[in-house]
């Protein structure tokens, strides 16, 4: 799995993500770092507002102006993509990088057969011809799981039903190959029946190619069953990423314990969070300290003071919370 | 009206105030363009309404006026009577200053109680469609098409046309203003009604709607009352924009020869007759009123397109 | 030049609008006006501007110098029979061609008789009193009269002679019936003996004409006339100074300076034969519109009152720019029966006035003007003054100025209490206004009485002097009814209209005094 | 398909009826056209005889039926004013109003979406504000006096175009006579282009700017972008193609207003249209030619309503289907 030798797909360093509003500058992502190695498949959890979709937009370089890239830098396979300009950024888009989104039903322009929307995106980023083009297209169609794929390229998308629209969607993120697959909530929008084939077909597919996958939701479950490691973000913070097997089952920081108690039990959905109490603060309101202080029940004098930096644990875990500061352990060990 | 008009007080002051007060006055803060063009409204709204107090004279009354003094330009003394007047005053003699300040009273009060005649005339009609659906519905949109699809002028010559024959003598120059903005406000309220309509839609299945039946309160009542909060933006927009379409419709009509008696001329008469001596020579009788239009016009347009896009937060 | 003006007459449907002045041809007119001729029938409509261009491509028997007097056309002498006075005798001019290559009979007048009198002419009126046309020889032909009418000849200034196999063949015996739903060939087509033959016409937008080298009178100078209808004002007057067109004729009052002034454009003024006045009912009970119980109008007070707040000259300064002649009579100088001192009018007196209106209403009252805003120079401004003058001494009245296709029903209804009209007399003598405005309204009478004034001595004045054939008895009577009128003030007159007509430099035009200039006449420096 | 055009056609004669209705109501109103029609001289006698023979007199239930009856088999009568028959004449001046609304629609459609792409794309652009503010001033005087300021910088002051009038127009076929042909033509066509566009441009470019940034919003364009798509392809293929199905509805309706709005235009340039037409019917009280052009507006309105469904259909794939299964 991880090889800590190997060099990382992508690196994220430090990012910061800025919006600046009339009511001061908001810190949309603040010092966010993790990695993603070639071929793993990295889940990204937090609530809404915490920055999963806001770190897929930044990687991508698709952030909704005025929001920007403040400081911090983005690697991929060890170039920066972060600073790149606009074209040879659109380059990696789509070629290197591949992105789903939440919602198939919008994800598709209307007006174009499914044929021309994926013939144009291979075409733009690998010269060959168009029948050509649309054999591949057909290919990936089927291997998607889009029965009759060679009559049923020529529909338009509505067509299709919503889970066949996400299966179309993926094909279209991949259809040029890229080597890291951003999925941002790609099950969000669809059946309950229907979710698990399409995180299926996505996994598969990706493992096929050797494709790494950011996997980005705010439903634990689906990270137990799909991803190797998993970045739990809060307010716009790394709280904690670690190998998703030892994160359940043995979380180290508190609000990861909190969302893992969340984790619904077999298919059933339940109010997620309910654990802890109070809400994610707002972006222009986060506490001094941690943020996550004024709800964590362990919260001693350092977390209302200082943010506490993400360390690094055994077992390729980290983890950023005063209670694992090696400079505290001694004193906490028994509270 | 009265009580639906109060009622969203109790419901969503809050939401309301909160959305005025904070994003749409932070909005209006930092939009140069929207403050000049309000101090212009402003100006122009107050000198209308004030003009019985600070208007030099009164050109509505026709005995007050010295025909001698026609045609006397801005700032010289008149040739035969020696008053001097700082606009120049027209070919009746009368001070042009007032006569703008009167005549966009009239143009302003044509304006508004055209647009809140179409925007009246709109929600009832859209809340109605919506409420009702099915073929009243089909029916009162088919309407709407081809109301909208057929000119604004055509209809209100058609309105003028059709009054003509209902006024009786001696009330034609009282009644002539009331006419008018029926004329404009009815090609107008269609907007209101699509809007309006479409939130209707919406709002009709759900439950409180239905609740309400059960204890016994009209549904459209309280469609009403839910409705207005939700549409107030684009109604807003859509009036404010009606407004400057209504005043530059007064003022083509006015060339048709359709319009306010012209002893009591709106902008638009103004207007009307000053394009006749702009060949002449007599520029200010054209250009002060057209000036006072352009600016009143153009204000409250970019007023309208700046609420649109503060208003629609997609667009900012 | 000559060749440009070969190619412009030879591509005549499809006239280039020349932009620069320079390029147009010496020979060439362009004329521009307020409106288009109605219809090329000579014998359908009785107005105005279809009068002036149908002049051009057909001849009248008589017809009317730019000083208002006679002088032959068609027809060189016409005198009284002799033995019978209700019969005049009409010489005709030898030698006349129509444009076909006709020649021109005594049978084409007899005809154009018939045409005229058939009960789809537009000219009946005018030639009421005619029982037939009969031809003597090929160039005599006897009118026979009603009764003696010494002064008939002045009414065929605009009757217009069409030749009789033309109209056979065409099936245009008779002039359009608006009812039977067809479309008249000679509503389109042309066959006169006139200066000019049609080339094309596109209504409302432009009729060419070149000059026929048949006519029987002098070759005219202009040997093109491109006549174009251009409503707006602004634009009219745009149009000859941006030199798209070099005649301009219905030029607005205060446009005039500015064109004097203009290099390369001249403007020739001249006395229109039109009073504008304003009449109301003085015969009612009770007005439509006023907050009295009684008819104002029936007070002689108050009528006095009206006529000393009017103020002429004001009007004249201000209103006209000088282009009127201020006057208390409602008949132009050109018109027989008018004397000098008809014209005079009385300084305005407020405060008397006034008085005269206090002294019947206390409080005033109000009354609304009816006023056309299409038709007369300023009309609907002129009203606005006298609104104003009239507000001064207690009397509210309201404007209701409208176009004039509303206005004049009202008159013709007796649906308005006080209103403006202009009057033009084509006969050139009073019986014209006397029968349509003083004349108690019935039969063929007082048509434009909209006052309901009625005055049976009047009356029978009328009527007599419709038949007298001694003219200084006559005039004596004309003189009578003057008097009476006056008196009684049924009209509160304005003034004469003046007329302007704007050309470019090197082209010489004189003003007509039924606003009728003629082409043929122009010439070029 | 079949279904739903049969809906539309008898919508269509539902409008039309309702329309020769109203005209007809209003013509009891606009005055008496006896008047104009004869000379001063007329005796009352005589203007009974002419209404009479009009039928003018007859019921007005009377005078509709046969109206409608005459109108069905595009019989309009003779005009009471240029006593032609007015199908003629309205044929006659169409061509003049049509190419001039031809020109205007295509000026206004492609300055307005050129400008409104471009607003769009370029939002918070100095450029942008300034197009976005001065393409109101347009719209904030009235057309009647936009038209004579023309005129008057243009005609009698540069005097680079003419004032008024078509220019010299040559005759295609047996009725339609165009002025795009030739130098004076096309040169007549400018200022009344502009000055009847102008409005409409405003508007255009005001939807298509609303339009666009609400597509470049949506999820497609997101996605579109995030798969790399070249910024032309994104912003020229997919957003705007979507942004043209609200911009073809409203501007071909907008056609219909065009043809109207020419009523002023023509008046001020002197522009032999129907528009023109119409207003000197309206002061002679030509009824027949009224009628006939508020029944032309009616047909117009209906046809362009037509193509708009049409083109709707061509443009938008999802009505295809939604269409049909409506009409199963």
């Amino acid at each position: 799995m991880t090889d800590a030798k190997t060099e990382p797909l992508l690196s994220v360093r430090d990012l910061v993500v800025e919006f600046p509003t009339r009511r001061g500058v908001l810190r949309a992502l603040d010092r966010v770092s993790f990695d993603i190695m070639p071929g793993e498949v990295l889940g990204m959890v937090g609530e809404s507002g915490a920055g999963k979709s806001i770190t897929g937009a930044s990687i991508i370089g698709l952030i909704e102006p005025p929001g920007r890239i403040a400081s911090g830098e983005i690697r991929l396979k060890g170039e920066r993509i972060d600073t790149l300009g606009p074209e040879a950024m659109r380059r990696v888009r789509g070629r290197r990088i591949g992105m789903v989104f939440q919602d198939p039903l919008t994800s598709l322009n209307p007006l174009y057969t499914v044929a021309q929307q994926l013939t144009e995106t291979i075409r733009t980023h690998i010269d060959i011809s168009k029948g050509e083009a649309r054999k591949r297209a057909i290919a990936l169609l089927d291997r998607v799981g889009i029965p009759a794929a060679a009559r049923r390229i020529d529909d338009y998308p509505h067509h299709f039903s919503g889970g066949m629209r996400q299966r179309v969607v993926i094909a279209l993120a991949l259809c040029a190959e890229p080597e890291l697959v951003i999925a941002d909530e790609p099950t969000t929008a669809l059946d309950v029946s229907v979710q698990s084939q399409i995180i299926e077909v996505l996994k598969d597919i990706c493992a096929e190619r050797g494709a790494a996958v950011m996997l980005i939701t705010h439903d634990m479950g689906v990270i137990a069953e799909t991803a190797d490691r998993v970045a739990v973000l809060y307010a716009g913070r790394m709280a904690e990423i670690g190998p998703v097997r030892d994160v359940i089952t043995e979380a180290l920081h508190p609000y990861t314990a909190g969302l893992m108690g969340s984790i619904p039990t077999l298919t059933q959905e339940t109010d997620r969070l309910v654990q802890i109490p109070g809400a994610m603060p707002r972006l222009h309101a986060i506490p001094q300290g941690c943020a996550f202080n004024p709800r964590c029940e362990r919260a001693f004098a350092p977390c209302r003071e200082t943010r506490p930096d993400l360390i690094s644990r055994e077992g390729g875990r980290d983890v950023a919370c005063w209670l694992y500061d090696p400079a505290r352990t001694g004193e906490l060990r028994d509270a | 009206m009265t009580p639906e008009t109060q009622a969203p007080q109790t419901k969503a002051p809050g939401r309301l105030y909160r959305a005025w007060d904070s994003d749409l006055a932070y909005a209006f803060r930092t939009a140069p363009v929207a403050i000049v063009a309000t101090l212009v409204v402003l100006v122009v709204v107050f000198c209308s309404v004030f003009a019985p107090l600070i208007a030099p004279m009164n050109p509505y009354n026709p005995a007050a006026l010295n025909l001698m003094n026609g045609f006397t330009p801005p700032m010289e003394p008149n040739a035969f009577t020696g008053e001097v007047f700082l606009l120049g005053a027209d070919g009746q003699g009368r001070d042009m200053l007032s006569t703008i300040m009167y005549g966009t009273r009239t143009s302003l009060f044509v304006g508004a109680m055209a647009v809140l005649f179409a925007m009246v005339m709109g929600i009832s009609i859209g809340l109605f469609a919506g409420w009702r659906g099915g073929w009243v519905d089909s029916a009162l949109m088919r309407i709407a098409d081809v109301q909208l699809a057929f000119p604004a002028i055509l209809i209100a010559l058609l309105v003028f046309g059709i009054a003509r024959g209902f006024i009786p003598d001696g009330l034609r120059d009282q009644l002539a203003i009331w006419v008018l903005i029926v004329a404009i406000g009815l090609s107008d309220w269609v907007q209101f009604a699509r809007v309006v309509r479409g939130a209707s839609m919406v709002e009709k299945n759900k439950e409180y709607v239905q609740a309400a039946q059960v204890i016994g309160a009209h549904p459209l009542k309280i469609m009403f009352r839910h409705i207005l909060p939700n549409v107030m933006g684009p109604v807003l927009v859509i009036a404010t924009i009606s407004l400057a379409l209504a005043i530059i419709a007064e003022a083509t009509l006015s060339f048709l020869g359709v319009g306010v008696p012209p002893t009591q001329p709106s902008l638009g008469t103004l207007i009307r007759v000053g394009q006749g001596f702009l060949i002449s020579g007599e520029w200010w009788i054209l250009l002060f009123p057209a000036v006072t239009l352009l600016a009143l016009a153009l204000s409250v347009n970019l007023l309208g397109d700046w609420l649109r896009d503060a208003l629609n937060p997609r667009l900012r | 030049m000559t060749k440009l003006s070969r190619a412009l007459s030879l591509s005549a449907s499809a006239l280039a609008l020349a932009l620069a002045a320079g390029t147009a041809s010496a020979e060439t007119i362009r004329w521009a006006r307020v409106a288009d001729a109605l219809t090329l029938d000579p014998h359908s409509q009785n107005e105005g501007p279809t009068l002036t261009l149908l002049r051009h491509i057909y001849s009248t028997l008589v017809s009317r110098n730019a000083d208002g007097t006679l002088e032959p056309s068609l027809a060189t002498s016409w005198e009284i029979h002799p033995d019978d006075p209700s019969i005049w005798v009409l010489t005709l001019r030898e030698g006349v061609t129509f444009q076909d290559g006709s020649a021109f009979t005594a049978e084409d007048v007899v005809f154009s008789y018939e045409r005229v009198l058939h009960e789809s002419s537009g000219f009946r009126a005018i030639h009421a009193d005619v029982e037939g046309a009969e031809a003597i020889d090929d160039y005599t032909v006897h009118v026979k009269m009603s009764g003696p009418s010494p002064l008939y000849p002045n009414n065929l200034t605009n009757f217009f002679i069409v030749d009789k196999d033309w109209a056979e063949a065409n099936d245009v015996v008779a002039p359009q019936n608006f009812a039977a739903g067809e479309e008249n060939f000679a509503v389109r087509n042309t066959n006169g003996t006139g200066p000019y033959k049609l080339v094309s016409r596109d209504p409302e937008v432009r009729t060419v004409m070149e000059a026929f080298d048949g006519f029987w009178g002098d070759a005219p100078a202009a040997t093109e006339v491109i006549y174009q209808p251009i409503p707006e004002a602004a634009t009219r007057i745009a149009a000859l100074l941006s030199g798209e067109v070099d005649f301009v004729q219905d030029v607005p009052v205060q446009d005039i300076a500015r064109l004097e002034q203009t290099d390369g454009v001249k403007v020739v003024t001249g006395p229109e034969n039109r009073n504008l006045f304003f009449s109301y009912d003085m015969t009612s009970e009770k007005l439509r519109s006023s907050n009295v119980d009684d008819n104002p109008f029936s007070h002689p007070e108050i009528r006095e009152a009206m006529a000393l707040t009017l103020d002429r000259d004001a009007i004249q300064k201000v209103v006209m720019r000088g282009q009127s002649q201020p006057s208390a009579a409602p008949l132009p100088p050109f018109v027989n029966g008018w004397t000098e001192e008809m014209n005079a009018y009385d300084a305005p007196d407020v405060a008397r006035a006034t008085e005269l209106v206090k002294s019947v209403y206390p409080d005033g009252f109000s009354v609304q003007l009816d006023c056309p805003n299409d038709r007369y120079l300023n009309d609907e401004a002129i009203c606005q003054a006298v609104v104003g003058m009239m507000g001064r001494i207690g009397i509210d009245v309201s404007l209701n100025a409208q176009s004039r296709s509303l206005h004049f029903p009202l008159i013709e209804k007796w649906e308005t209490d006080f209103y403006l009209l202009g009057w033009g007399v084509p006969t050139f003598d009073s019986a014209y206004i006397f029968n349509f405005l003083v004349h108690t309204r019935e039969d063929s009478y007082g048509a434009y009485n909209g006052g309901k004034y009625s005055n049976a001595e009047v009356d029978a004045k009328i009527e007599e002097i419709a038949t007298m054939t001694d003219l200084e008895a006559r005039d004596a009577v004309i003189g009578e009814i003057w008097d009476q009128v006056m008196e009684d003030r049924v009209f509160l007159n304005v003034h004469n209209q003046l007329l302007a007509y704007a050309v470019k430099d090197g082209l010489n035009i004189e003003v007509h005094p039924e606003n009728q200039p003629t082409m043929w006449t122009v010439t070029f420096d | 398909m079949i279904a739903f055009i049969i809906r539309r056609l008898i919508q269509s004669i539902i409008v039309m009826v309702a329309v020769a209705a109203v005209s007809f109501a209003l013509f009891r109103f606009v005055g008496d056209p006896i008047n104009s029609m004869v000379g001063q001289e007329a005796s009352i006698d005589d203007r009974q005889a002419l209404r009479d023979s009009l039928g003018l007199n007859d019921p007005i239930i009377t005078q509709f039926g046969r109206f409608i009856g005459n109108a069905l088999q595009g019989e309009f009568g003779i005009s009471y004013r240029l006593q032609m028959p007015v199908t003629e004449l309205i044929m006659q001046r169409l061509p003049a109003t049509l190419e001039l609304a031809l020109v205007s629609g295509t000026l206004a459609f492609i300055t307005g979406l050129g400008l409104g792409v471009y607003t769009a794309l370029r939002r918070r652009g100095v450029l942008s504000n300034v197009i976005m503010t001065g393409s109101l001033i347009g719209v904030s005087l009235p057309t009647f006096l936009i038209g004579v300021l023309l005129i008057w910088v243009f005609a009698v002051e540069l005097r680079w175009l003419p004032s008024n009038g078509r220019g010299e127009v040559v005759s295609i076929g047996s009725w339609w006579s165009t002025g795009f042909l030739t130098t004076s033509g096309r040169l007549a066509l400018i200022l009344p282009a502009i000055t009847l566009g102008l409005y409409q441009m405003t508007l255009i470019m005001r939807l298509v700017r609303a339009e666009l940034l609400e597509v470049l919003r949506s999820d497609f364009i997101k996605f579109a972008r995030a798969r790399g798509l070249s910024a032309r392809a994104v912003n020229f293929g997919h957003a705007l193609k979507n942004t043209l199905v609200p911009v073809i509805t409203i501007t071909g309706l907008q056609l219909g207003s065009i043809i109207a709005f020419a009523i002023i235009t023509e008046t001020v340039f002197n522009w032999p249209g129907v528009g023109a037409l119409f207003i000197s019917s309206v002061r002679f009280v030509d009824v027949p030619v009224m009628s006939a052009y508020l029944m032309m507006i009616a047909l117009i309105f209906v046809i362009i309503n037509l193509i708009v469904d049409l083109l709707y259909y061509a443009v938008d794939p999802r009505l295809r289907v939604d269409r049909a299964a409506h009409s199963h």
